[in-house]
């Protein structure tokens, strides 16, 4: 497997940053009391990511193993508050849905790890390819999550998706009408109930594979 | 940057975190001047737009959010008051007012008054009431906030909610909050009567509100 | 006399009744005894007969070797048929140095030393002769009584405590025995409370044998010193640190033997047994054996010799009415399952108890419900439950830190629990498992500090071969000067 | 018969045990909460009754299904009857005309967060039928908090069996004109305090309130079997009501318009429910006796605070689960002093007795 698929299989699935590597946890469990929430505060991410990435991956011959760790903080930060002031300027609605959540990005231990993990030891490209992967992985999870919650929790799946992505978007906008709705799911132990049933189905899909992987293994041993 | 200056910077870890201290600091400040414009344009809009709604059925062709005065409420607390116009005449006012306590805590509203004393219009700004039981004050989850309109001191209104002997609605399981939020709505209206002459006073738009700093931004959404 | 009340325990049901009310009866001779060479605490009786050989009854068969043992002797006299491996009454089953021996029905008594004043030797001559009688503790745990006397020199007593507890169910040797021969077991504790030199002695009596009680209380009269008391019926009184303290108000510090703080305890068979052995130089060869439990057709407390078959005591009380669930030796708390009729009595056998299913309760084990009865009853302290969830876990080093050592292995827990979890089973494992690694580090220790001194050793002889050689050369110098 | 065959496999000792097992402590649950069970169908008519067969059956069929998934024994565990003291807890805190779906959910929901992602029986850490409460209050504030008047069975105004099933099934909501503030509305609207004889429909339980929580009397005789029986703990629901009633006591003398007097907050809302069936399930509550008292104490506590100055009417569910969760602190702070140490586990000195006594 070349250096690309399996930095794109570990982004998107094999070391999710909610699934497998459980990193996040803050933006995720807040933010993701619907699909369209969670779709924007992934996309947020993803920008932050792959910027980190590549800055990280640039000076990496440049930063000194004793203040790297402040560095990253000083690059990260400044990435997240100009992310910030752009969208305050030029995607005002989104800011409005999103805004409390933005500088909250800065916290998310995800971006930390993959530079320090990841981009501090790899060339520019492959660090944004990686950045876009766990990126993307990221806002697949958020996006899942939001929508598990936002469908039990008010009977709608990308509610305000038009807000976010502009009118030609309004299609994804689904509503049940006459459900009541569980609010429980909306509120923060939601994320929690959520996010830990949703692990647990991935856990069990692993187990499953791990089965299967070793049942086959073992025929081929037995037949040999 | 020549291998030599890196090379130096690397073992200067201090200068190295300077550097890029100083670096990420030149990148905020392009961003802050870049975005400053756009950003305080967008406010106003918001601003404006929030005044509009509220004062929606009131006649006006000025900006109210470029006219207005600060009142001393009485307590040591200053409001802010949005003055519409219609041909330099004032047509209506908008301000913010914090109601006594709801069942969760204070609830503050915004409330638009016509030139004759009645509402226009009344939404909630912000409250902390009981998901799924209290919060039906909130325009988008009920249309119960909206009866409020129209109504002066002198309609012969019943300021108290059914059960108490009034006109308005209590909602099922709940009475504390909507009796909170009349009492709010009447206690502004008084407000505004005594108010009256002092805030009808012809007076030139500029000469009143500090222009370009809005006190409150009602901003819709801010509740979430 | 205050009592004090220890923490804990519980109040089973004694299911004593049918065994009390009978007399103590007489086995017949048996035709073969199995006698093993070790009955006791500590190491093996040494054997010093040989097949072929007659002896008589009360006739040396084994002496004790090393400073916990005590020797064993003939049950009655006839032929040693055999020397080697037999069933012992231990729930392994497996085989353990066993002498066999054919009675020849005579019941011939060896010579033996003529009776004296038994309160006119010294207490070291006390002492020689219980250990030369073969007297364990009959209360079940068979340490060697000479060997507590004996500690008595070391740390001075101040209390002599006779245990008549017999919390046990089922258990009624002890009552008869006080019952019956109050005077005898009242000498024997005068005996043992001279060679131990306590100031005062205190028989302990549970409030369920009231007639045992007042025997003793009668027996016992005539001699200021001792207190017949009577103490509440609750499992496990008959413990010795629970004893103690129920007596005396003082806990014994944990690693400690209760003379350290000046108390010594011992059972009423044992009393008995001194008695005998001191006054009437006769040895250990006999017993009292409550045989109990609802599958015995006709319960009742044996007088038995050392060595005879199970299957024989059964028969002689008319065999199992069903077939048992289990049958024990010792009480159901703390007793042991036996491996097979054949298994031998031997001087630890307080009891044969065939319990039928009802009596036993099994019931299949289900989730701990977190209920706290088991902290409730544990006469230590311990949160069982915690204990449990670590010792299934595998964490025996964690189980060791919240006082794993410390459990006695009284069972409360495991009865009370209403999951029915087999929470004393797991003790025992646990703390089998932490003297296996003390015993491991101890290993590792004694090699290390062998091959430590070995290298001091070596150091100092070549140390002193140089010694040596430079006095030699310094001499030569001198000669040579 | 003298023969006898050894089992071979070793059985440890003790080999009697007591008679106490968990399906009979189960029963004894059930038995000691048919006084508040009764007097609720007889109160509340036979849409109550509908709710706790729904509760009960909710919770038995999630138990199976969790066990099914996970391939678990199934008549072993469900034998044990835990589901079921789980559902009728459950519906006997809820409303009593709450619709078909209020329970159901409630009982799966009990039995699949609250118990069986924690492995089963004995492994949860909160009570799963106050997380079942819970979720249920905050997701669906109306239905939780739309109470109605007692209407004794066969009574006038009783709804026969088959209005019932429209009651319960139907997606009308109690007319209004049923509709009724409970006891401890008072607490946050304002008004009167119940008082005189109003306290005695307390005890009784003619009062609008959850299902089997309103006849305090009901609760007492169940509570009184529980602890006869030594089923449940004493200190535990000392230690809660005596709590709950101090507090309630010292802020009525401060200002008795404002804060309710004692005998309301006993009476009024789930407390002696709480003290006596909730707060005492042993899965979440502390082994040893101190603990008990600290752990029944907090639940007071908190129970006044949150009835006081919370947002919510009731905070019974809120004060189990905070305490649960804090048990395991709880048993570890107050463990019993081992035989023959120190409570740090140093052993005791050694302490001779010279005096000659």
């Amino acid at each position: 497997m070349s250096e690309a698929r399996r930095v794109i299989r570990d982004g998107l699935w094999d070391n999710n940053v909610v699934f497998g590597q459980m990193l996040g946890m803050c933006p995720t469990l807040a933010t993701t009391g619907s699909a369209t929430n969670g779709l924007g505060m992934g996309l947020a991410t993803t920008v932050v990511l792959v910027c980190s990435g590549v800055l990280v991956s640039l000076f990496r011959n440049v930063i000194a193993r004793e203040v790297r760790i402040a560095i990253y903080v000083l690059l990260m930060s400044s990435i997240v508050t100009l992310v910030d002031m752009t969208m305050n300027a030029w995607m005002h609605e989104l800011h409005k849905v999103l805004g409390l959540f933005i500088p909250l990005i800065v916290v998310n231990c995800a971006i930390m790890g993959r530079a320090e993990a990841f981009a501090s030891k790899r060339t520019p490209g492959i660090a944004a390819l990686d950045g876009l992967m766990m990126g993307i992985g990221f806002t697949l999870a958020l996006m899942v999550l939001g929508g598990v919650r936002e469908a039990i929790g008010q009977g709608t799946l990308f509610a305000d998706a038009s807000m976010l992505l502009g009118e030609r978007f309004a299609f994804l906008e689904l509503r049940l009408d006459d459900y009541r709705g569980v609010l429980l799911m909306i509120l923060p132990p939601g994320g929690f109930l959520a996010l830990g049933f949703l692990v647990a189905a991935r856990q069990r899909m692993l187990a499953r594979a791990r089965t299967r992987a070793s049942l086959t293994n073992g025929d081929a041993v037995a037949g040999a | 940057m020549s291998t030599l200056a890196t090379g130096g910077l690397r073992q200067r870890p201090g200068l190295l975190l300077g550097a890029f201290a100083l670096g990420c600091s030149a990148l905020l400040g392009a961003g802050d001047l870049v975005t400053r414009a756009e950003i305080r344009l967008r406010q106003a809009e918001d601003l404006r737009h929030a005044l509009d709604q509220t004062l929606a059925s009131v006649p006006h062709d000025n900006n109210p959010a470029d006219d207005t005065v600060a009142v001393d409420a009485g307590n040591g607390k200053t409001i802010t008051i949005y003055r519409a116009r219609q041909g330099g005449e004032i047509s209506g006012v908008a301000f913010n007012w914090v109601g006594e306590a709801g069942y969760g805590g204070p609830i503050t509203l915004t409330v638009g008054v016509a030139h004759d004393g009645r509402i226009a219009s009344v939404r909630v700004l912000s409250h902390s009431e009981t998901p799924g039981l209290g919060d039906k004050i909130d325009v988008r989850k009920s249309d119960w906030i909206r009866a409020f309109d129209g109504r002066g001191l002198d309609t012969g209104t019943r300021w108290a909610v059914r059960k108490d002997g009034g006109d308005f609605d209590q909602f099922a399981g709940a009475t504390i909050t909507p009796r909170a939020v009349v009492g709010a709505v009447h206690d502004s209206l008084r407000f505004y009567a005594a108010q009256r002459e002092r805030l009808l006073a012809p007076q030139a738009p500029a000469s009143a509100g500090r222009e370009g700093e809005p006190a409150a931004v009602p901003a819709k959404g801010s509740a979430s | 006399m205050k009592i004090f009340r220890f923490r804990g325990g519980i109040h089973p049901e004694g299911n004593k009744d049918p065994t009390a009310c009978h007399p103590i009866a007489r086995l017949p001779l048996p035709k073969r005894l199995y006698i093993p060479l070790q009955q006791h605490i500590g190491e093996p009786a040494a054997p010093e007969v040989k097949v072929g050989q007659h002896v008589l009854k009360g006739q040396r068969l084994a002496r004790h070797q090393g400073s916990v043992s005590a020797p064993v002797h003939a049950p009655t006299s006839g032929t040693v048929v055999a020397i080697g491996d037999h069933m012992a009454p231990h729930p392994s089953g497996l085989p353990v140095q066993t002498i066999t021996l054919e009675s020849d029905g005579e019941e011939c008594w060896v010579a033996t030393e003529p009776a004296v004043d038994p309160f006119s030797l010294s207490r070291a001559e006390v002492s020689a002769r219980v250990r030369d009688a073969g007297i364990v503790g009959l209360g079940g745990a068979a340490f060697p009584a000479a060997v507590k006397l004996d500690a008595g020199n070391r740390h001075p007593i101040e209390t002599l405590i006779i245990n008549g507890g017999e919390c046990e169910p089922y258990l009624t040797c002890d009552d008869r025995l006080m019952r019956e021969g109050a005077g005898y077991v009242v000498e024997g504790v005068r005996l043992i409370a001279s060679g131990l030199g306590a100031r005062r002695t205190v028989i302990a009596i549970e409030d369920n044998k009231p007639e045992a009680l007042e025997a003793m209380r009668a027996a016992a009269a005539a001699h200021p010193g001792i207190t017949v008391l009577r103490v509440p019926s609750r499992y496990p009184m008959g413990s010795e640190k629970q004893l103690v303290s129920t007596v005396t108000g003082l806990e014994i510090p944990a690693g400690k033997l209760s003379a350290e703080i000046g108390v010594s305890v011992h059972n009423v068979g044992t009393a008995l047994a001194v008695c005998r052995a001191v006054r009437f130089a006769k040895p250990l060869v006999s017993r009292v054996v409550t045989m109990g439990g609802g599958a015995i057709r006709n319960p009742r407390n044996v007088v038995v010799p050392i060595g005879t078959p199970v299957a024989d005591l059964v028969e002689f009380c008319g065999g199992f009415t069903v077939t048992p669930s289990r049958v024990l030796m010792g009480g159901p708390m703390m007793g042991q399952v036996l491996p097979g009729l054949e298994a031998p009595v031997v001087k630890g056998t307080s009891g044969i108890i065939a319990l039928t299913a009802a009596e036993a309760h099994a019931a299949s084990q289900r989730a701990c419900l977190h209920c706290g009865r088991c902290v409730d009853v544990c006469p230590v302290g311990l949160v069982p439950l915690d204990l449990a969830a670590r010792v299934r876990a595998g964490r025996i080093d964690d189980a060791a830190e919240l006082g794993m050592g410390d459990c006695l292995s009284c069972g409360c827990c495991a009865y009370v629990c209403p999951a029915h979890l087999p929470l004393a089973h797991l003790f025992n494992y646990a703390k089998g498992e932490i003297a296996a690694r003390r015993e491991a580090q101890r290993k590792a220790e004694d090699t290390r500090k062998l091959a430590e001194a070995r290298r001091l050793r070596l150091a100092a002889e070549i140390a002193a071969k140089a010694a040596r050689r430079s006095a030699r050369s310094s001499d030569n110098v001198e000669i040579g000067s | 018969m003298t023969s006898w065959t050894p089992n071979r496999s070793p059985v440890a000792a003790p080999h009697v045990h007591g008679r106490t097992a968990i399906p009979q402590v189960m029963r004894t649950v059930l038995l000691a909460l048919l006084p508040a069970t009764a007097t609720g169908v007889w109160l509340f008519g036979w849409p109550a009754l509908n709710m706790i067969v729904l509760s009960i059956a909710g919770c038995v069929a999630a138990e199976a299904a969790a066990l099914a998934i996970g391939r678990r024994a199934l008549a072993h565990t469900l034998g044990d009857g835990s589901a079921v003291v789980t559902g009728l807890i459950l519906a006997l805190c809820l409303p009593p005309w709450a619709p078909w779906w209020l329970p159901l959910l409630g009982g799966a929901f009990a039995i699949v967060v609250g118990k069986q992602v924690f492995g089963g029986l004995g492994q949860n850490v909160l009570n799963p039928a106050m997380l079942a409460r819970v979720a249920l209050l905050v997701s669906f504030p109306l239905e939780m908090t739309a109470w109605v008047a007692p209407q004794p069975l066969f009574s006038a105004a009783a709804p026969g069996f088959l209005e019932s099933l429209a009651i319960t099934f139907g997606a009308v909501a109690a007319p209004d004109a049923v509709s009724a503030a409970t006891a401890l509305a008072p607490l946050k609207t304002g008004g009167e305090f119940a008082a005189g004889p109003a306290l005695i429909a307390l005890g009784l339980g003619t009062v609008p309130g959850s299902l089997g929580e309103t006849s305090a009397l009901a609760l007492l005789a169940g509570g009184a079997l529980l602890i006869a029986r030594r089923i449940v703990p004493w200190q535990i629901p000392a230690a809660l009501l005596g709590t709950l009633a101090l507090l309630a006591a010292i802020f009525n003398q401060i200002d008795p318009a404002h804060y309710a007097p004692p005998l309301l907050h006993l009476l009024g809302g789930s407390a002696l429910m709480c003290a006596f069936f909730i707060a005492t399930d042993p899965v979440g509550a502390p082994v040893t006796p101190s603990g008990r008292l600290i752990f029944g104490a907090g639940i007071g506590a908190l129970i006044y605070a949150i009835r006081t100055w919370g947002g919510y009417p009731e905070g019974v569910a809120f004060a189990v689960l905070l305490l649960n969760a804090a048990t395991p602190l709880i048993d570890h702070l107050v463990r019993p002093r081992r035989y023959g140490r120190l409570r740090s586990g140093a052993p005791l000195p050694v302490i001779r007795r010279e005096d000659g006594r």
